[in-house]
Formats: structure tokens, C-alpha cells, sequence
């Protein structure tokens, strides 16, 4: 993985070298959370969350609205500091990492709101990401397999605040991948898509699973979507991880629906 | 409830402290705390106007001194010329600088007349409007200065007679400048309450923070801009009123508050009262102080550093600051 | 592959320059700039010596470096003139003290060094400390008037620096002529030196050296940033303005790239603070004036946020309008200029003319259009 | 020759040059012919006019405008200079030092004035000067200023700071007491004032207990007066300058303080006393040689000088002291030419150098029967000051006048331009030590 020519990048390289992945002590576990807590004033949004996500594994978070989905994915990412608890990344501790730093060790993210340069051409924003650890030829080949990816072969000179909705998530979701992570984060990524749109996501993500072995953390609340992709579903309520399993366990446990359909079931203990 | 209430409780208590150090400074050391009140006083007036029309609506106006301008020269000539009361001038000075705010608004920001002509003209649109758009409307409001200074010098002429200062001085600080203290705290609580306790207040604030939820429930966005820019613009107007008598009358006379003003709202932070008000009791005190200390040149350092400060180390500005220290006691009880 | 031929000198050097960042990229583009530049080399024959054009050239530099800062970085900063005027009193101090041509040019070098200096301190303590968007633009404000109060007082003799002295409000005096070069082996007075020149047509015609040194410098440096915004960095600056945590999170350093483009910035500010000192042989504290400091907004936002050859063809042509209109009405009609550009064209003039020569950017639309279904692209 | 044409022969250049490379056929004559060749054989006297009619100095720049052109079409009347009739060149710089050096540098090269007359504010003064010391352009700069400007080209014919406090200050110290408060604008004009307030001080054994410099930007003084009401002076020196400065008296008046002040830019430049409600402004006396209000033969009498000036000017707010310096300083630049009998500049300033003296009808500061004189050496005027004081109801009446000569440059600094041709501006604190 050639650095890239031009001097003044500022990307710094994607890939670590080998060496230093091998001083980390060789886990199955690429990711671990330990009594990870963030709280904003009086409010706790992640309760001591203990967390873990294996190699190549497809983990989909789900959870009612304000259980700290979200939280937890930005402690990961870096966006938000924890009050407490700490962040394990292939052995390393990466709590007080910076966001972009950890971008470098692999974590790669699709936000919330799709977030694609609206001004600029699809091509311009499948190249961003790539340009920081591929030049010429090799740039230009994986900036148009990131474009088919995304089922925009033909677009490459559409401005990508003119795409759809469906389009700009798939574009963001090539974008994320095109660093060749270890895990990719997804934030609700097929809200508010057609049918065929979502199936088309889902066997992205199955496909980036298998094939490239990238592990997912995607959050979601369309069960039959999550039903699909996930290989083990964690559920979250008030800041904390309400019960882990496969989809099945998950969907034939009441104290789930009860969470979801409000009632107090005053925990489980 | 409970939480209001509590927002309350903080709210009274906050004021009742200012008021009892002004009274317990007036008999300690009357002239200094008179100066350090009326450095927050002036800050505050400054800032006002402003707060609405940049804190609340997103327009950048470089023209803020240009509508105390209207407002002191409408106070003075109303005064000079026709022979009104002063307060009454003051009023007019309030209420025309406010028309002038609502032609402006009409105008050039929202683009209304413009847009009006263009479908009758061309059947479409001609401008957008200047809200949220920072950096267009600052060149926008920028253009409007320039003509409104050279506008009033051609109108007006190099300078027009000033008005007298009413009242006499209590240990050798002018009772004016008390007064000023006064009213300055009387127009905070008429602007809170008008923000916070009116439907109308309730409209704005809905507007500005989502305008097509707040068409979808039924507001009249366009009036509720129009009516906002005008009150924001008649609070400019009246601190040009209050200051008349105080200030040499050049068509120049607004660009002695156009630094104040920006400072205090981008320090004080989202909200436009109490942003505004902390802003003023956290810079006012430094500039009177060192000033009183090390003489005028420090306190204008004193106040331009401690700005840059509060900026660089207080994210969201002093609102943001009140709203994390009432969470955590919240929080914490 | 077909193997072409390797690319002609001209295409690559075009490839550099050309970009999605930058307006005018068709060989109409080139051969127009090509006329204006030829154009501007005749104007001093013709215009009369071109020593007053110079200053609109001299300020292009000033609008270029706002242009960088803002329009490729997003980052709207009033603190241009404080890099402008510290770079134009550091050549000042230098050259005073060091009045010899190699002095005079090592102090074209520090004025740079000084804006560039500053404008890394003053970055380093906003983008760091986490300070962003209309709170960069007030401090900058406020920088620029702590600079116009702190200058204005320092008339005493003891603001002095070896014998130049800073002169408070008048200003500083008697600046050395501009003359570059090492004594002995070439130097050349560019300041108060006109030629004589024999043309045919006009007969003996005297021109204004300064005026094609700051030509030169003024091209140099557009086309310098053209390849600099179409590098890999030009397009990291792009997508931070566009959207700066999505660009943090695909690994890039969003602070160290914001700085290092507001560092650039101040250098090019500074060089434009040098030559504006050098052709006015003079400098005072009013370059930190508000107005002042207001100005190299309003020429980017009318010459286009995002085109280099928006701001120097806009700061041109407003510097021209504004210091040559006399008469009472001049500044009404500059603001009403001002207020009507931007309602009309809030994208600026530039960018609205491109748009309407060149065919830009497709819509989804011109790719989905009914005959050609999206499937039918799929490969 | 009107700004409009100037500016439309630049823009057809500029739009020219835009276009084509080859237009040297379509864009008319060669450029302006060069800069040195002898006016004296054109039948016109150009002469150039600076001042500032908008921006910050507007208020007192456009009295001084307005004296030139009264100057000029009284002489015009009476047959012009040699008989030749004065063509002013003018324009409005808006108090901006860029504007000056563009204007400057086009009146000198293209219009080739024979004489300028430009700017208000020592900071314009020194914007302009490298380019009038460039071009050896005979310069006129008519405000009263902090001083020690000798320039071979230059007259400098405002009072200097040492005539103005020279004049007010030993009259307070008499009538009031020694213990001086000094208060400032904080820029060159104001530190250099304050110096000479020490070296008067000194001269007249008074003490300056109290000095304080304001910034130019600074309109509240309740710190500045509460220190003055502690220090308690037998009278205050204010050296205020522009239009946020003017809130002082104000702020004085209504803060009961009422110390004597003694003043040289109050009143007489930018007529507070008319602009606002008395007292504000009762008990300051101002030291100048020429006011509205100076009651000589010249100035005040039926056709006089404020007369004349109100007759052509009927709506003009007031005739202030620099006013009356661009007017007589016009009357002596005729003089000059007639004595040397050409528009050569380097002539006109030898004949200016032979000491020209106008008695009250041209130089309405100077009672009946008195003159004031041009000094050849320094290119300064001995100027005939009045110590005038404002009362409660703001009608200003004279106190004291005498004649007092430049001082500074002559005896203690010893500039003489008729021998070198110096181009610096010399400081107090070069040389009395007091003025530390």
C-alpha cells in the first residue's frame, strides 16, 4: 500500500503495518467495551456498558428510542469522550483516541443522516476517502469498483445532492467500506428506504461481510431487515445491554417486546 | 412544571444578587460601582437589538449601529426640532427606527417586495431571503452601512445639535447614567417575558428553530419574521434613544457600539436574554475595572482579550455554561 | 491500454492546474486569461505609467488569501488584515534597519514569515481548541481591533525597534525603496524607478516597474493555489468545508489541515501587507481598521466564495469602483453596488458566469432521464 | 477639469487594456505630459484641494474645503494670481489615508498641481508626505498640529502645540493655580501635546500631577473622571481629539465636576459649544489662533471674514480654526507667485521663504493694525493667539491675545530651510529632558 505521492496529504496511512498489529495480543475479540459510561448532566446515556464484537462478526443493536444506541456508537467512534469505562480495539486501548486516529486503526463509519457532499460529483466523493492511500491507477480503479459498489456506474458526474435518498446511503456506505476497515459502524441505514432499496442494502452488507470480512455494528429498528443480516442481535434499554443473542432468542422473549411497548417490567433480576 | 419552576428559582435568584450588590456597592463605593454597572448597562443595550436580529434570526447586521444611528437622531430631532419630552422622543426614536427595521426586513432580507416584483415581472422569484445565511447577509447589511452613513451625512450633514442631559449627579456620577442602569434592567425583563411568556414570544422561537414545522402547524412564519426584525430593530433604536443625549450626533456615532454588540451575543451564547444579560455583568465589570485600574487603553484590551477567551474556552458561550451547571445541580440533587 | 504517447509538457502542467475546484478549465479559459494578462502588460503604455492600477493587483494577493481560507476551507476569517498589517510593519522594521538590497529582500521574506507565524498561532488557538464556525469569524474580528487599539498607541519613542520606529497612529515613515537582489552580484529598485520606454506608435512612454513585479507575483500566486486546491490537499479542504466531522471520520486531520491552510493564508496576506507597504513607502494602523478588514469579505462574496479568479477579478474591480468614484454619492453607490450583487448573485459573479458558459456539473435527472432507465446502466 | 472627467478617461483605459493587448490607436493621446513641464506658461494656476467632506473627520474637514474655495473665488474676482485665473482641482479623500495617496500621488503626475492643499490629520500629513518628498511638491498642511515638522518642501501654517498651550496655560496657571491634570488622545498629536504641557509646565512652575491618555475609540470617561475629581487640579489639560472624545464634556458637566480646562481642539475645531447643551461646555478655555468668534476688525466686522463666508455658504454650521488657515494660507501662495513672478515651484518657495506678513483683512486672526508673518526657516507662522472661554450659556468671548512666534523649530531645534533641505519631523523629547 503505496503512500500516496502528492506531499502535502495529509491522510495519514490507512493500513497499519504488520508489525504493529502483531504486538497486540492476538484476540478472536476486535472490539470491547468495559463499564462504559457517558452521562450528560444529570442524564446517563450508556449505564456501564460491557460490549464485545468478535472478528468478521455482523452485530445489530437495537433497543426503543433513547436507550443510548447512539452514544454507544459515537464513544466507539471517538465523536464523544466517556465519563467513565474504557475502549478495547484489537487489544489496544483506544478511550482516549482521537476520532480520526481511530479511523487509522480501522473503525470506519456511515452517520445517522446520510452525509454525502452534496456540491460535489459522486465521483469527487467516492475519490475522498481513496485518495488518501491509492494514487493513479490504482486510485482510479478502486474509486470506479467503490462506484459500481454502489450501483451508480453512470452517475460519476451527477452532483450527490441531486441522488435519492436511497442512492446517497448506498454511496455513503461505499465511501465508509472503500477504507477497507475492520469494523464499520451503520447508523439506521436503511431509515426510511423502499423495500427493494432495503434489500439491495442488506446484501451490501452481507456481501462486505463474507466477502471482504468486515465486521458490522449496525443499528436498526426493522426487525425483518435486522432478522436478515444479523449474526447476533444486542438489545439496549436505559443505557445498558438488556440481552444479547440471535435473532430468534430475541424475538421470542417477552421482557423484548414488553421494553419496546413501554411497559415498566422492572428488569429482570 | 418542576423543571420551569426551578428554571425559575435560578432566574430570581440570579437577579436578586445583582440587585443586592448594586445596593450594597452604592453605599460602599457608590462611583465605582455606578461605572462598573453602567459598562454592563451600555454592553447590554448594545448587544440587544442585535441579539434578536443575529442570536435568533441568523442575520450578521453590520448595520446595527447604523439603527441606533436612526434611533438617536429620530430621539434628538423629534426633541430639538418639534419640541417633544424626551422620553416621549425616546419613544419615537423606538418606534420609527422599528418601521425603518420593518422596510429593511421587507425589503432586502426576506426578500418579500423584491421576490413580488420578480412574479410580477419575470414570474419567479428574484432573491432569497438573508436568514441563516451568515456570511451573505453580513455583505448585504455591510452595503446597507455604507449608504446609511453617507445617506444621513448628505441628509442630515456633518453633525446636528445635540439634546441635553436631564437629571443632576450623585457622588460625582451623573443620575442619567444611573437611570440608564434602570431602564436597562427594565428592558430585559419586558424582552423575557415578551420571549418566554407571550404566545407570540412562543411563535418566534418556534419559527426560528424549525420554520416548516412551524408552518405546518399553522404560524404565519412571514409575519412572525417581519414582526421579530421589526422589535429587534426598534430595541436598536431605543438604546440610540437612550444614548442621544450622551453622544456626539455624527452620522459615525454607531460604529462606538458595533464591537460591544457582536461580542456580547456571540459570548453570551443561544439565549437571547440571559446571554446577553451575563455577557454584559462578565465584560462590563473587566473593562470599568481595568480601566479604573490601569487606565481606558487597558480596559479596551481587557474587554477585546477577555472576549477572545470566553470565546475560545466557553463552547455554546455563557448560556451554554449556566445550561451545564443547572444540569449538574439537577442532576446531582 | 492504448499506449499513448506520454502527455505533452502542456497537457500535464494543464492536468495540475485543472480541477473540480477550479473555475475554467476548457482551453477557452486559458487563451481568454492568456489576452487579459497580455492586456494588463500593455495597460502602463497606455494607462499612464499603471502605478495607481498596481495597488488593485497588490490587494488581489489579500482577496486570494481570504478566498483560500474561506472558500476552499470554510473557514470565514476578518483577521486577513492583521496578517496584511503585521506582515506590512515587519517589512517596514527589517528594511529600516537593515536598509542594504539583501536586507530589503530579507525583509520581503520575514513579512511573509511574520503573517504566516501569526496566522499559525492564532490558528492553532481556535482549531485546537475545538473553536468553529461564526466563533472563528468574531475573534478574528476582535483580533483585528485589538491590533488597531494596541498600534494606534505605540507613538512613543519607546516603541521603537533598532531605529525604526512604529510612529502610534501617524504611522511608519520613510520605508526604503523596494530593491531586491544581493548588492554586487544584481539588484533592482522596483519602488519610484520609472522607465523610459521607446513604442512606436506612442512614443517615449514611462512605466512603473512595481506594477509588473506585482503582476507577476499576483499571477504566480493564482496559479500556484490553482494547483494547490486541485491537489489531493485542495480536495481535503473541499470536503471540510463541505462537512468537516464526515471528513474527520474517513481519517483525516481536520485541525492540522484547517491550520495549515489559515498558515498559508497569513503568508500570502503578509506578502500582500509587503507590497503594499513597499509601494506606499508608508504603512499605518488603519489597515486594521473595521472597514478595512469588512473589504476582502466583500470582494470574495461578489467575486464568487468559491473561485480564486473570483476574488482577484472582484477585488479589482471593487477597489477600482471604490477609489475612483468621487462626489458625494460614492460610498451610497458602493453599498447599493454591494447590496445589489449580492441579492441578485449570491454565489458571485464569476461562478454565475460559469455556470452559464460551461456545461458544469450534471443533475441526476440528465443521467435518469425516461429513455434510459437506471438498470439499463447497471453493468 | 471635474473629478468626473479624471475618472472617466481612467475607466476607458482600464476597460480598454481588459479587452485587447494592441488599443494604443483607439485610447487617444499619450499619457499625460510629463510631470515637470513649466506651468508658468499656461494661462490657468492649478492648485490642489484635499479635505475630507465625509468619513470620521468630515465635520472639521469640510469647513477647511469650504475656506479654500471662498479663498479662491475672491481672488479669481480680483483678476486671479499675475492675472492668471486659479483652476482648483478637488476631491473628496472620505477621511481615508489610501484615498489621499492615490489622489496625491494623480494630482502630482497627471494633474501637476502647482500647489496642494491636503488632508486634516497628522496621520494623512506623514500617508502623503514620501510622495510630495519624492516629487519636491510645494505642500501646504493648515492644522494645527503637534509640531517639528521641517521639510523643505512643507508649510506647515497651523498653529503648532507649543503657540496653542503656550497661550491657554500661563493664563490658568495664573488664574487658578500650578497643579496641572492632564488628559489626551492616545495617538502621536495627544502624547506630543502632553509632552509639551510638561515642558510649559516647567517654563511656568506649574506641576503635572496627573497624565492619562485615551483611546480614540473611547466614549465613557467615568474612570477618567473620578480619578481627576480624587487628584483634585487646580485645572485639567485636554488634549481630546474627534467625535467620541466630545462625550467627555459632556460627561464632565453632568458628573458636577467643574474644574477649569484648558484646551487646544475643543470648540475650535469641531464647535462642541454649538453642537451641545450648555453648561457642558461652561468654564473651557480654548487656545487657538482663530475661532468663529475672534472679535478682530477682519473676522467680525460687517463684510468681514465671517460674513463673506456665510454669504456664499448660508447653511454652513461653522467657520473653525483650520478654516481660516487654508484661506490665508491661499492669500500668501498668491503673494508668493506675484513676488516671484512664475508658477515655478522651487521659485514660489524661495519667495514664500522671504517672509510674507497679512495684515486683519486676509488674516482675520490678526487685530486691526497687527500681522502675522510667514518664517522663512521653518516654513511655520507666527500666529497671533486668543485664549477664549466658553460660559455657562456657551457664548464665547476672548480673555487674552498675543502674538506668539513658532519657538520650537527656530530657537531650540534650529531648522533653517532656506540653507539644507531637511525632510524630518524633530520631537520634544529629543530635547528637554522633562518631557521624559
Amino acid at each position: 500500500m503505496s503512500e500516496s505521492s502528492d506531499p502535502a496529504s495529509l491522510g495519514p496511512n490507512v493500513r497499519q503495518t504488520a508489525a504493529e498489529m502483531a504486538t497486540g495480543d492476538r484476540t478472536e475479540t476486535l472490539l470491547q467495551t468495559e463499564d462504559l459510561v457517558k452521562t450528560f448532566g444529570g442524564f446517563t446515556a450508556t449505564d456501564s456498558v460491557d460490549f464485545a464484537i468478535e472478528e468478521g462478526e455482523l452485530r445489530c443493536l437495537i433497543g426503543p428510542n433513547g436507550a443510548g444506541k447512539s452514544t454507544l456508537l459515537k464513544l466507539i467512534t471517538g465523536t464523544l469522550t466517556p465519563t467513565d469505562g474504557a475502549v478495547y480495539y484489537n487489544g489496544h486501548d483506544i478511550t482516549d483516541l482521537a476520532p480520526n486516529k481511530r479511523v487509522d486503526r480501522g473503525i470506519s463509519m456511515k452517520f445517522q443522516v446520510p452525509s454525502v457532499y452534496g456540491d460535489l460529483t459522486v465521483r469527487e466523493n467516492a475519490r475522498l476517502p481513496i485518495q488518501q492511500f491509492a494514487d493513479g491507477a490504482e486510485r482510479r480503479q478502486l474509486v470506479r469498483e467503490s462506484i459500481d459498489a454502489a450501483g451508480l456506474s453512470g452517475y460519476e458526474q451527477v452532483e450527490a445532492s441531486t441522488l435519492s435518498h436511497g442512492q446517497q446511503q448506498q454511496l455513503e456506505i461505499s465511501m465508509a467500506a472503500s477504507l477497507e476497515p475492520d469494523l464499520l459502524l451503520l447508523d439506521e441505514p436503511v431509515a426510511g428506504l423502499s423495500v427493494d432499496e432495503r434489500a439491495k442494502i442488506a446484501e451490501r452488507v452481507t456481501r462486505l461481510n463474507e466477502d471482504e470480512g468486515i465486521a458490522f455494528i449496525v443499528i436498526e429498528h426493522d426487525t425483518d431487515f435486522v432478522g436478515e443480516i444479523a449474526d447476533k442481535v444486542t438489545v439496549l434499554d436505559e443505557g445498558d445491554v438488556f440481552r444479547e443473542g440471535s435473532i430468534e432468542e430475541i424475538e421470542s422473549d417477552p421482557a423484548v417486546k414488553r421494553i419496546y411497548l413501554g411497559e415498566d417490567d422492572g428488569g429482570d433480576e | 412544571m418542576k423543571q420551569a419552576l426551578s428554571q425559575a428559582r435560578y432566574g430570581i435568584a440570579a437577579v436578586v444578587a445583582v440587585v443586592a450588590l448594586f445596593v450594597i456597592g452604592a453605599l460602599a463605593a457608590p462611583n465605582l460601582t455606578f461605572r462598573v454597572y453602567y459598562a454592563v448597562s451600555f454592553i447590554v443595550l448594545a448587544a440587544i437589538g442585535l441579539a434578536i436580529i443575529f442570536g435568533i434570526m441568523g442575520v450578521i447586521n453590520l448595520a446595527h449601529g447604523e439603527f441606533i444611528l436612526v434611533g438617536a437622531y429620530a430621539t434628538t430631532l423629534s426633541v430639538t426640532k418639534l419640541g417633544v419630552p424626551l422620553p416621549a422622543g425616546m419613544l419615537v426614536g423606538a418606534l420609527v427606527t422599528a418601521l425603518f427595521g420593518l422596510v429593511v426586513e421587507r425589503v432586502i432580507i426576506s426578500g418579500y417586495v423584491p421576490n413580488w416584483i420578480g412574479q410580477q415581472t419575470v414570474g419567479r422569484d428574484l432573491i432569497k431571503p438573508f436568514y441563516d445565511r451568515l456570511a451573505d447577509s453580513m455583505v448585504a447589511t455591510f452595503g446597507l452601512s455604507l449608504i446609511m452613513v453617507q445617506g444621513a451625512r448628505i441628509v442630515f450633514g456633518n453633525s446636528i445639535n445635540q439634546i441635553g442631559v436631564p437629571f443632576g449627579s450623585t457622588a460625582g456620577y451623573p443620575d442619567y447614567r444611573i437611570a440608564l442602569v434602570g431602564i436597562t434592567a427594565g428592558v430585559l425583563a419586558v424582552v423575557y417575558l415578551l420571549f418566554t411568556r407571550t404566545d407570540f414570544g412562543t411563535r418566534v422561537r418556534a419559527t426560528m428553530q424549525d420554520e416548516q414545522t412551524a408552518m405546518a402547524l399553522g404560524i404565519n412564519t412571514e409575519r412572525t419574521y417581519m414582526l421579530t426584525f421589526a422589535i429587534g430593530s426598534g430595541l436598536a433604536g431605543f438604546t440610540g434613544a437612550l444614548f442621544a443625549p450622551l453622544l456626539s450626533m455624527q452620522p459615525t456615532l454607531g460604529s462606538q457600539f458595533l464591537v460591544e454588540a457582536f461580542v456580547a451575543v456571540v459570548v453570551g451564547g443561544a439565549s437571547v436574554v440571559v446571554g446577553t444579560s451575563l455577557s454584559g455583568l462578565m465584560l462590563g465589570p473587566i473593562d470599568a475595572l481595568f480601566s479604573d485600574e490601569f487606565g481606558e487603553f487597558a480596559g479596551r484590551i481587557a474587554l477585546l482579550v477577555a472576549a477572545m477567551l470566553a470565546l475560545r474556552f466557553l463552547p455554546g458561550g455563557i448560556t451554554g455554561v449556566v445550561d451545564r451547571l443547572r444540569d449538574r445541580m439537577e442532576g446531582g440533587s | 491500454m492504448v499506449a499513448a504517447s506520454t502527455p505533452s509538457a502542456i497537457t500535464r502542467l494543464r492536468n495540475r492546474l485543472e480541477g473540480p475546484n477550479t473555475i475554467g478549465n476548457s482551453r477557452r479559459f486559458w487563451t481568454a486569461l492568456a489576452l487579459v494578462v497580455v492586456a494588463l502588460i500593455a495597460f502602463p503604455v497606455v494607462g499612464g505609467t499603471g502605478s495607481q492600477f498596481s495597488l488593485f493587483l497588490v490587494l488581489g494577493l489579500l482577496g486570494l488569501s481570504l478566498s483560500l481560507v474561506w472558500g476552499y476551507a470554510g473557514v470565514l476569517s476578518f483577521g486577513q488584515v492583521v496578517f496584511f498589517g503585521i506582515g506590512a510593519y515587519t517589512f517596514g522594521v527589517v528594511s529600516i534597519n537593515v536598509p542594504t538590497p539583501a536586507g530589503i529582500t530579507g525583509a520581503v521574506f520575514a513579512g511573509v514569515l511574520a503573517g504566516a507565524v501569526v496566522a499559525a498561532l492564532l490558528g492553532y488557538f481556535m482549531f485546537y481548541g475545538g473553536v468553529r464556525d461564526v466563533y472563528v469569524t468574531i475573534i478574528t474580528l476582535v483580533s483585528t481591533l485589538v491590533m488597531l487599539t494596541f498600534m494606534a498607541q505605540t507613538a512613543g519613542s519607546e516603541w521603537t525597534i533598532g531605529s525604526a520606529a512604529l510612529g502610534g497612529f501617524n504611522g511608519m515613515p520613510a520605508i526604503p525603496l523596494l530593491t531586491l537582489g544581493i548588492e554586487g552580484v544584481f539588484t533592482f529598485q522596483f519602488v519610484f524607478n520609472d522607465l523610459e520606454l521607446f513604442v512606436p506608435v506612442l512614443g517615449v512612454v514611462n512605466i512603473d516597474p512595481f506594477y509588473y513585479l506585482s503582476l507577476a507575483v499576483l499571477l504566480a500566486v493564482y496559479l500556484g493555489l490553482r494547483v494547490l486546491v486541485n491537489m489531493d490537499f485542495g480536495r481535503v479542504l473541499v470536503a471540510i468545508r463541505e462537512d468537516e466531522d464526515r471528513t474527520r471520520m474517513f481519517g483525516y486531520d481536520v485541525e492540522r489541515a484547517k491550520l495549515v491552510a489559515f498558515t498559508i493564508g497569513g503568508g500570502l496576506a503578509g506578502l500582500s501587507g509587503v507590497l503594499y507597504a513597499a509601494r506606499n513607502v508608508y504603512i499605518d494602523p488603519s489597515v486594521f481598521q473595521l472597514y478595512f478588514a469588512t473589504l476582502p469579505v466583500v470582494w470574495v462574496s461578489v467575486g464568487g466564495r468559491k473561485s480564486l479568479l473570483g476574488a482577484v477579478s472582484a477585488t479589482v474591480a471593487v477597489e477600482y469602483v471604490r477609489l475612483s468614484l468621487g462626489g458625494e454619492l460614492a460610498l451610497v453607490v458602493v453599498g447599493a453596488l454591494l447590496l445589489v450583487s449580492i441579492l441578485v448573485l449570491p454565489g458571485g459573479i464569476i461562478p454565475w458566469i460559469d455556470d452559464k458558459l460551461s456545461d458544469g456539473r450534471l443533475d441526476v435527472s440528465d443521467v435518469e432521464s425516461p429513455e434510459t432507465p437506471p438498470e439499463a446502466t447497471e453493468p | 477639469m471635474s473629478r468626473d472627467s479624471i475618472s472617466r478617461r481612467g475607466f476607458v483605459t482600464a476597460g480598454g487594456a481588459a479587452l485587447v493587448a494592441g488599443l494604443a490607436g483607439c485610447s487617444g493621446s499619450s499619457s499625460e505630459g510629463a510631470s515637470t513641464d513649466s506651468a508658468s506658461s499656461s494661462e490657468t494656476v492649478k492648485i490642489g484641494v484635499l479635505e475630507d467632506q465625509s468619513g470620521n473627520f468630515a465635520l472639521v474637514g469640510d469647513p477647511k474645503y469650504k475656506a479654500s474655495m471662498l479663498a479662491i473665488e475672491e481672488i479669481n474676482a480680483d483678476g486671479g494670481i499675475d492675472g492668471k485665473e486659479i483652476e482648483p482641482v478637488t476631491a473628496d479623500p472620505q477621511s481615508d489615508n489610501q484615498r489621499y495617496q492615490e489622489l496625491t500621488r494623480e494630482y502630482i503626475n497627471d494633474e501637476a498641481v502647482d500647489a496642494l492643499w491636503a488632508g486634516y490629520s497628522s496621520a494623512t500629513r506623514e500617508a502623503i508626505r514620501p510622495i510630495i518628498n519624492r516629487n519636491e511638491q510645494l505642500y501646504f498642511y493648515t492644522t494645527q498640529y503637534e509640531g517639528g515638522v521641517c521639510d523643505w518642501t512643507t508649510f506647515a501654517c497651523g498653529p503648532t502645540a507649543r503657540q496653542q498651550l503656550g497661550s491657554v496655560l500661563p493664563y490658568l496657571r495664573e488664574e487658578f493655580g500650578p497643579k496641572i491634570y492632564t488628559i489626551a488622545a492616545d495617538y502621536n498629536f495627544g502624547q506630543l501635546s502632553a509632552d509639551w504641557v510638561k515642558v510649559l509646565a516647567n517654563e511656568n512652575d506649574a506641576e503635572v500631577i496627573g497624565e492619562e491618555f485615551i483611546p480614540l475609540s473611547e466614549s465613557s470617561f467615568g474612570s477618567t473622571i473620578s480619578r481627576i475629581q480624587e487628584a483634585d487640579p487646580d485645572f485639567v489639560m485636554s488634549m481630546l481629539v474627534g467625535a467620541n472624545h466630545t462625550a467627555f464634556y459632556e460627561q464632565k458637566a453632568s458628573s458636577g465636576l467643574d474644574v477649569p480646562i484648558g484646551t487646544s481642539t475643543a470648540m475650535a475645531q469641531g464647535y462642541e459649544h454649538r453642537r451641545i447643551d450648555p453648561p457642558a461646555m461652561a468654564n473651557i478655555y480654548a487656545g487657538v489662533n482663530y475661532m468663529e468668534e475672534v472679535p478682530t476688525a477682519g473676522n467680525t466686522s460687517d463684510g468681514g471674514f465671517v460674513d463673506r463666508y456665510y454669504e456664499k455658504y448660508p447653511d454652513a454650521p461653522y467657520l473653525n480654526e483650520e478654516a481660516e488657515t487654508n484661506y490665508f494660507t491661499t492669500y500668501m501662495y498668491k503673494e508668493a507667485v506675484e513676488q516671484a513672478g512664475t508658477l515655478e515651484q522651487p521659485d514660489v518657495i524661495e519667495a514664500l521663504e522671504s517672509g510674507i506678513s497679512l495684515g486683519t483683512e486676509r488674516a482675520p486672526e490678526a487685530p486691526e493694525g497687527g500681522s502675522i508673518e510667514l518664517d522663512g526657516a521653518t516654513h511655520h507662522v507666527d500666529h497671533h493667539m486668543w485664549v477664549m472661554k466658553a460660559d455657562e450659556e456657551h457664548t464665547v468671548e476672548a480673555v487674552t491675545n498675543e502674538k506668539i512666534p513658532e519657538q520650537f523649530l527656530s530657537e531650540t531645534v534650529g531648522c533653517d530651510l532656506t540653507q539644507e533641505t531637511e525632510q524630518t519631523q524633530y520631537t520634544p523629547v529629543d530635547y528637554f529632558e522633562e518631557a521624559e
